[in-house]
């Protein structure tokens, strides 16, 4: 019982730094892919967060990114193991083409996620924890203060420039 | 099966989000993390290999809507 | 499924079916219709109908965009 | 009873009553509230266990609706 809440916490704290790094690594946070981006990075900056930031929140509102590899890859790696997370990078592709993105942060998420957690299933963590925790950790970027988590990518995009 | 119970708090923290919310710009994340919070849930709730095909189908097809609605929301507010 | 997720879930579309009523903006409302979504599909897939949920998922964002079609009109 | 037929028919008749009585008397509001009780007989029709008359149903709101927003655009143009 304590053992999983553990697991869930420390799978968390994984997927958080992996897709912020990727995420980053990709320059999500220097400009909108697409009109809604923008709209949704002036309506947080207007609430008093920090416009890169918010743009970074946009784009991974506006198409599936890292984050959304990173929970499908979790998801793929549950249900048939490896084969399950390269499936789901496949579909994470063929979701951005859809939405008229490029389709680079989410496919190199994805892919890096599906080894990341193979490696972490072998060393005594199940999926289901990083399903969950994959979970909290969107819940911490986007859902619980807008203004402070666009306030910390900002200072995390400042340090990557 | 504690996994399950978390997502489900989840689903219902951003569902009360949503609706408190009131600019349509901000409403937009949270119902980002609802769609999260779902498609982790169908993965759990079903141990098959179409509930994969489910859970992405459902999270592409919520972020197409959010996109959809976000650009026309902008549209909107520039003319 | 347990009773507790059943509660938790039929929450979620309850509330998202009373603020599609009640609210008056049209974004708010079609994404209210998007919470409502979120609620019912775990029921379906808990019942076994893994066809049907993505049939589902596939159709009830383009039937938004279908409404977004004619809110835009309106919009100008 | 069960309970996914209990919350069919809550939406269902939250659904009815907020077409009938829509606070904006705008056709986008009516044409929204609308889909609120397709949703709520689906719950219903999946109580009983037929899943292709569950897909045909679906498919036929979906359609209706791309009809009556054509009407609509239709019925601007001309009046």
């Amino acid at each position: 019982m304590l053992d999983e809440i553990l697991h869930i916490m420390a799978a968390a704290i994984i997927s958080w730094i992996l897709f912020v790094t990727v995420d980053i690594f990709f320059k999500l946070p220097e400009t909108g892919g697409v009109s809604g981006a923008s709209a949704i990075a002036r309506d947080i900056e207007a609430g008093g967060g920090a416009l890169s930031g918010g743009t970074m929140m946009g784009n991974i509102v506006c198409s599936p990114d890292a984050s959304a590899g990173t929970l499908l890859a979790a998801c793929g790696v549950y249900v048939a193991g490896i084969t399950g997370g390269l499936a789901a990078a496949v579909m994470v592709y063929v979701g951005n083409r859809i939405c008229h993105d490029p389709g680079y942060a989410g496919t190199t998420g994805a892919v890096l996620a599906t080894f990341v957690i193979y490696a972490f299933t072998l060393a005594g963590f199940a999926a289901t924890d990083f399903i969950a925790g994959m979970v909290i950790a969107i819940l911490t970027i986007q859902g619980l203060s807008h203004v402070h988590a666009s306030r910390l990518l900002a200072r995390l995009w400042r340090v990557r420039q | 099966m504690i996994a399950l119970y978390v997502v489900a708090a989840i689903a219902v923290f951003a569902a009360i989000r949503v609706i408190v919310e009131k600019n349509t710009g901000r409403k937009l994340p949270y119902a980002n993390v609802l769609g999260f919070a779902v498609s982790g849930a169908v993965v759990l709730l079903i141990d098959h290999p179409l509930a994969l095909v489910a859970a992405a189908a459902y999270f592409v097809g919520s972020t197409l809507e959010s996109n959809a609605i976000a650009s026309t929301y902008a549209g909107g507010v520039k003319r | 499924m347990i009773l507790i997720l059943e509660a938790a879930f039929g929450f979620i579309a309850l509330v998202g079916a009373i603020s599609a009523a009640l609210i008056r903006d049209s974004y708010g409302k079609l994404i209210s219709l998007g919470v409502l979504v979120a609620g019912i599909l775990p029921f379906i897939v808990d019942r076994g109908y893994i066809d049907v949920a993505i049939t589902v998922a596939l159709i009830a964002p383009i039937a938004t965009i279908f409404v977004l079609m004619v809110a835009r009109r309106e919009e100008a | 009873m069960n309970a996914i037929f209990a919350l069919g028919l809550a939406i269902l008749v939250i659904g009815v009553l907020s077409v009938a009585f829509v606070r904006p008397k705008t056709y986008v509001a009516r044409l929204i509230n609308l889909e609120i009780p397709a949703w709520g007989l689906l719950l219903i029709m999946l109580t009983y266990d037929e899943a292709l008359a569950i897909l045909t149903f679906v498919a036929v709101t979906a359609i209706s609706t791309f009809v009556i927003v054509r009407l609509l655009s239709w019925r601007d143009a001309s009046c």
